[in-house]
């Protein structure tokens, strides 16, 4: 192994290159995420639904309100267990629809 | 459609690996089951590292091995990789006790896997309803007798239902056998990716002699930059699973996105060449429950039982989860077949399906290691000062070429103490023996 | 023997659809391609165009212009407005009386549906939305074959496709995949009037009502030019510039997702697999690095004009035409000399 | 009462194809099948229009035994009979010998009881032809409306059908006489989220499945390989595309580069006849 001397750093990642090997069967219809009040994003400190989703689907605004691709989401449920206001409506999708692994 | 109602005697919620196998057993036992599973099959919503294990596959099939399962390749090489920062140490085990007959781990892919796991259950008499989600309960008179999905007309009836919905147990929290949501210190995030090499780069890359050999490894150190989790790496037939889970408090602190963490430890200078030119087939992100007995809820109510990951059925450091899940199925599958002999499907009646899982290691276990998470989190040094000195101590000895030998112990010596007090670092010791001695 | 090339000569309302054109210059560059085995077996070849509606004189005349040698016209008022069935009907019955060798169609949404229909009423084989055509030998088969390439499985793969031992060999290409062929308007050529007899049985669809689109409200989905704006931009003001080169081009502003992650945009605005699939004529990407995820959703555009400072930006793989500069200098640059021109052409 | 219906097809989902490199063909494991996504909004249409108006629908496809999901799936949207067309003889069937193959299943079907309305989905999304629809639509003698958008109505008394379609300049209304046929956009109805008692009867629902032999006796020079004047000479993967040709504005200075990039734009007609649109 090369021999480097500072510790290793976090490389970029564009996570939509991630999403690119994903199967999702898109509900056309409902939305199965939802930020419950906006105005509470705005006075959230440290955000970390777009810090920490593993997909990135949590992408802020201007005026720092939250936006979600509800479309990329994996149903892991970090958001809703890290929003520190509990301000996630957080359901699985309806049936049939959402992430479907093809490999797993 | 007939109006009359829709009636079962076992409802299973989730078609993985704890609900196939509960509706295999009770369907077995004559009973009319049906599995909803809320995904497009059973295996679609359903992720881990990982390996199965066989001892749990056998309990449930004796024939298991006739019936061709779909398995990646058997795990004969097995352990600790040590990362630091630039350099790594395999402490891994291979032939003697793990090369038994049959293994006793085998690399599986979840989509592939656990579809084949639900169609045993069909073809025991179990019924899957896929594509259906199940949203709440219906009751009579304080008692659950079936569930409500989100589909028009959805009403499903049974005197007993068998929770297996997965680590998000909302359905479990709105029964109240638990009075929280899962909590940030006592549950992991893990990210992977499935990277697809052609099966003779991996057996050259990693010195298996052939596709029938496989490894399913523990990667502790720079993998999560001294934060409280662990790396993995398993070998599939022709590609590789490489993820790192993390306690979301500990990743909450660090800032660190996931994917960028695992992004690092694909490009460690020792993990990179292991993967050149892998194309990769598929990422993904699931929660792992690691609270054990601490965020157990309680595993039965009126006309209800919980098991697998919705009842924080997971031991992390032996990566025992997915056979705690069937060995529970099993017992919750027995129990139903029990309550309906008795026709009396109360709590009081399905608090066997606790006693059983008493007497079995899976409660017993979770009671030994109920300390082990907060251990974890409270001696991050075993994520990054033990693992960078054992590199630090094992690469000096073996390059010690012409240095004083006395010098050279020193020195490894210093590679610790300067890092961690002697007589802390023992501490460290005697407390990692007590978290997983259960004392 | 004469070895007949034919292309359908496609027009809306008198107005002959570029495709025509583009597929005539096609069908000589394949004439030209047989002109061995032509001297060695004495036979000629030529190009006609078949020509379908009402009042349709200047088509024929125009398709001339872009080398047709010949034109067969079915000009009557049942085939004013374009129908499935009489149309099918009327090809079958010119190519069962004259037996052309090769058959192009435009895959425009009439021409999709009509080549569909004619291929299996007569018989023969079609290969649809091809992207490069020629003559050559297949195996041991005596004479040259149409070798039709197209992509399948949502372009993940190119195929090359023959029809052996059937003819018409007949193809569809979209319009704007070949270049359009120089207009010769001093060109001389045969226009035939062909009659055919369309029964009422044939026209049993009618066309009851006509709405044009242009209030199609410009949405990304539809919109036939687009100038997208990245992360090259450095910060939310860039998209007013964006916004008066898409006025000054008639388009609407897209933009990569690094932008509206940046909160710059709104996401209505965001073009790539997790926003907009678009296929504008024209797609100008300013400061935009081009992505996988956000080349999905935009190379299907005809013509991709991309502006970065980086000459490796993986735009430059999609796009037709690039300019390696700073979009702050190259835009402002492009609008006055746009304004220039339609100043000067006013 | 009308009878509908629909030609559908099970189609390995394009958007996650992987080829393999060596051999430059598709990768089929991990690949799911589903029921080709312009068929599912066709059947839930015809689901729509034969509740409205009361009657049956059927639908058909020509494949492999697996395709039995796909039909399962329209049972689920609301059909009532679902004929599976699967034969080693249809292998290697191109657009051409599939027409004849539908063609000749729907004029039996037609025959025990009278079908008005035959829908397709507007293509596939693996082969992307767009043929099929029509060369039904013209074996059968029906008349076709391609692109449908919507269905304003289906007059059983007066036999007649009021179909939107969608092309390049507008949309048309087009008034058809019925028994007719139909290629339909996304746009023509949403799919609907089955109720649970229809779910579970599609996943008990065992289609019809028709060979080559009976119940309709096909001739065996116009299907499969045999009956397919087309066949793939050569296949293999996308050639990576070369980079745009490029205009260094250090080397050209702004307006030279700027005015050399205009010049090449309006060379391209399209381009140009876009520009002009704006003067």
């Amino acid at each position: 192994m090369e021999k480097n001397t500072q510790k290793r750093k976090l490389p970029q990642v564009y996570i939509d290159d991630m999403l690119m090997s994903l199967k999702y069967f898109t509900d056309e219809q409902e939305l199965h995420l939802a930020i419950i009040d906006p105005a509470v994003c705005q006075t959230c400190e440290d955000q970390p639904c777009i810090q920490f989703c593993p997909v990135g689907a949590y992408r802020a605004q201007d005026g720092r309100t939250v936006q979600i691709a509800v479309q990329s989401c994996v149903e892991c449920g970090t958001c809703r267990v890290l929003c520190p206001y509990l301000n996630v409506s957080w359901k699985n999708p309806r049936g049939g629809f959402g992430v479907s692994y093809k490999f797993g | 459609m007939s109006k009359d109602k829709l009636k079962y005697d076992v409802i299973v919620v989730g078609a993985g690996m704890a609900g196939s196998t509960a509706a295999a057993i009770a369907a077995r036992e004559g009973l009319n089951v049906a599995i909803i599973e809320r995904g497009v099959k059973p295996g679609s919503k359903n992720y881990f590292g990982g390996a199965l294990y066989t001892h749990a596959l056998v309990d449930i099939y004796p024939d298991f091995f006739d019936r061709k399962p779909p398995l990646e390749r058997p795990v004969t090489e097995t352990g600790f990789w040590f990362l630091s920062d630039d350099g790594l140490v395999k402490a891994t085990v291979q032939g003697g006790v793990v090369n038994s007959d049959p293994i006793d781990a085998y690399v599986a892919l979840r989509a592939e896997f656990d579809l084949w796991w639900a169609e045993q259950a069909v073809a025991e008499g179990a019924f899957i309803i896929p594509k259906t989600l199940v949203i709440d309960f219906l009751y009579e008179d304080g008692k659950v007798v079936g569930v409500k999905t989100d589909r028009p007309e959805g009403d499903v009836y049974a005197p007993v239902v068998i929770v297996c919905e997965g680590v998000n147990n909302l359905l479990t929290q709105k029964l109240g056998l638990i009075d929280h949501d899962i909590k940030v210190s006592k549950t992991a995030l893990a990210v992977k990716q499935l990277i697809s090499i052609p099966a003779k780069d991996i057996n050259a890359r990693l010195g298996l002699p052939d596709n029938n050999h496989g490894m399913a490894i523990s990667v502790i150190g720079d993998v999560s930059m001294g934060l409280a989790g662990l790396g993995f790496l398993y070998t599939a037939n022709s590609s590789l699973s490489l993820g790192v889970g993390v306690t979301l408090d500990a990743l909450q602190e660090s800032g660190i996105k996931p994917y960028e963490l695992l992004q690092r430890y694909l490009e460690h200078p020792a993990i990179a060449p292991l993967i050149k030119d892998g194309q990769m087939m598929e990422y993904g992100a699931h929660l792992i429950p690691e609270g054990g007995w601490t965020t157990m809820p309680r595993l039965y109510t009126d006309g209800v039982l919980v098991a697998g990951d919705a009842a924080s059925m997971v031991n992390a450091l032996h990566w025992e989860g997915t056979n705690m899940a069937i060995t529970a199925g099993k017992q919750a599958g027995l129990t139903a077949v029990e309550a309906h002999k008795k026709g009396d499907f109360s709590a009081k009646s399905l608090s066997t399906y606790q006693d059983k899982l008493s007497d079995l290691f899976v409660l017993q276990d979770l009671k030994q290691y109920r300390k082990f998470s907060a251990f974890l989190k409270n001696h991050p040094q075993f994520m990054d000062i033990y693992p960078t000195f054992i590199n630090d101590a094992l690469g000096m000895f073996f390059t010690g070429f012409g240095k004083p030998k006395r010098k050279l112990y020193k020195d490894i010596l210093r590679s610790l103490t300067s890092r961690r007090p002697l007589f802390k670092a023992i501490g460290d010791i005697i407390a990692f023996g007590r978290s997983i001695i259960g004392i | 023997m004469t070895r007949r090339f034919w292309v359908f000569i496609e027009q809306d309302h008198g107005e002959m659809h570029p495709v025509a054109a583009e597929l005539l210059g096609v069908a000589n560059c394949l004439v030209s391609e047989v002109a061995d085995e032509l001297k060695a077996s004495g036979e000629e070849a030529i190009v006609e165009g078949i020509l379908v509606g009402h009042n349709v004189d200047n088509v024929a005349k125009e398709a001339l212009m872009y080398g047709a040698e010949r034109i067969y016209q079915v000009d009557d008022p049942a085939f004013e407005h374009y129908l499935n069935r009489p149309y099918t009907e009327a090809l079958t019955h010119l190519v069962e009386k004259h037996k052309p060798e090769v058959f192009l169609i435009g895959a425009t949404t009439l021409g999709r549906d009509l080549a569909g229909a004619v291929a299996t009423s007569v018989k023969t084989g079609l290969t649809a939305d091809c992207t490069k055509l020629e003559m050559g030998p297949f195996r041991k088969i005596e004479k040259k074959l149409l070798l039709a390439t197209r992509p399948a499985f949502g372009g993940n793969v190119i195929a090359t496709i023959v029809c052996k031992d059937h003819t018409p060999q007949m193809a569809t290409v979209r319009p704007r995949v070949f270049e359009t062929p120089v207009r010769n308007p001093k060109a001389k050529g045969e226009i035939i009037q062909e009659s055919f007899e369309v029964t009422p049985e044939m026209m049993a669809a009618q066309l009851v009502e006509f709405i044009t689109d242009q209030t199609a409200s410009l949405n990304l989905e539809y919109a036939e030019v687009i100038v997208s704006g990245g992360k090259g931009l450095g910060n939310p003001k860039g998209f007013d510039l964006i916004k008066e080169l898409a006025d000054e081009l008639g388009g609407v502003v897209g933009s990569s997702r690094a932008a509206v992650d940046g909160g710059w945009i709104d996401y209505a605005h965001q073009v790539g697999q997790t926003g907009k699939h678009v296929r504008p004529k024209l797609y100008v990407a300013c400061g935009i690095s081009g992505a996988i995820q956000h080349k999905v959703g935009m190379q299907d555009s005809d013509y991709i004009l991309a502006i970065n400072t980086d000459p490796q930006a993986p735009i430059f793989e999609v796009s037709t035409l690039g300019v390696v500069g700073d979009l702050y200098d190259v835009i402002p640059e492009m609008i006055k000399q746009l304004r220039a021109q339609k100043g000067a052409s006013a | 009462m009308i009878h509908l219906l629909v030609s559908v097809k099970q189609v390995p989902d394009t958007t996650n194809i992987r080829i393999d490199p060596e051999t430059g063909s598709m990768i089929r494991k991990g690949v799911p099948a589903i029921l080709n996504p312009y068929d599912a909004h066709a059947v839930a249409s015809a689901a729509e229009w034969k509740k409205k108006l009361g009657g049956k629908l059927t639908v058909v496809t020509m494949g492999p035994p697996a395709a039995e999901e796909a039909l399962q799936e329209c049972i689920e949207m609301g059909a009532d009979r679902a004929v599976l067309i699967s034969d080693r003889a249809f292998a290697g069937s191109d657009t051409l010998a599939t027409s004849y193959v539908l063609a000749e299943a729907i004029r039996k079907i037609d025959q025990e009881d009278h079908v008005d309305l035959v829908f397709f989905g507007k293509q596939a999304i693996d082969g992307d032809t767009a043929q099929v629809g029509p060369g039904v639509a013209i074996r059968l003698g029906l008349p076709l409306v391609t692109y449908a958008v919507d269905i304003q109505e289906i007059n059983e008394e007066e036999n007649f059908a009021l179909i939107v379609r969608k092309t390049e300049s507008g949309k048309e209304i087009i008034k058809t006489s019925l028994p007719a046929a139909l290629t339909a956009e996304k746009a023509i109805a949403d799919i609907p989220y089955a109720a649970l008692p229809d779910l579970i009867t599609s996943l008990k629902y065992k289609p019809e499945v028709w060979s080559a032999q009976e119940p309709v006796a096909y001739d065996v020079d116009q299907i499969g390989l045999g009956g397919s004047p087309t066949m793939v000479a050569k296949s293999g993967s996308p050639e990576a595309h070369e980079p745009a040709e490029t205009i260094n504005v250090e080397e050209n200075g702004l307006a030279g580069a700027v005015e050399t990039a205009l010049g090449k734009m309006l060379s391209n007609t399209s381009v140009a006849a876009l520009l002009e649109d704006q003067q």
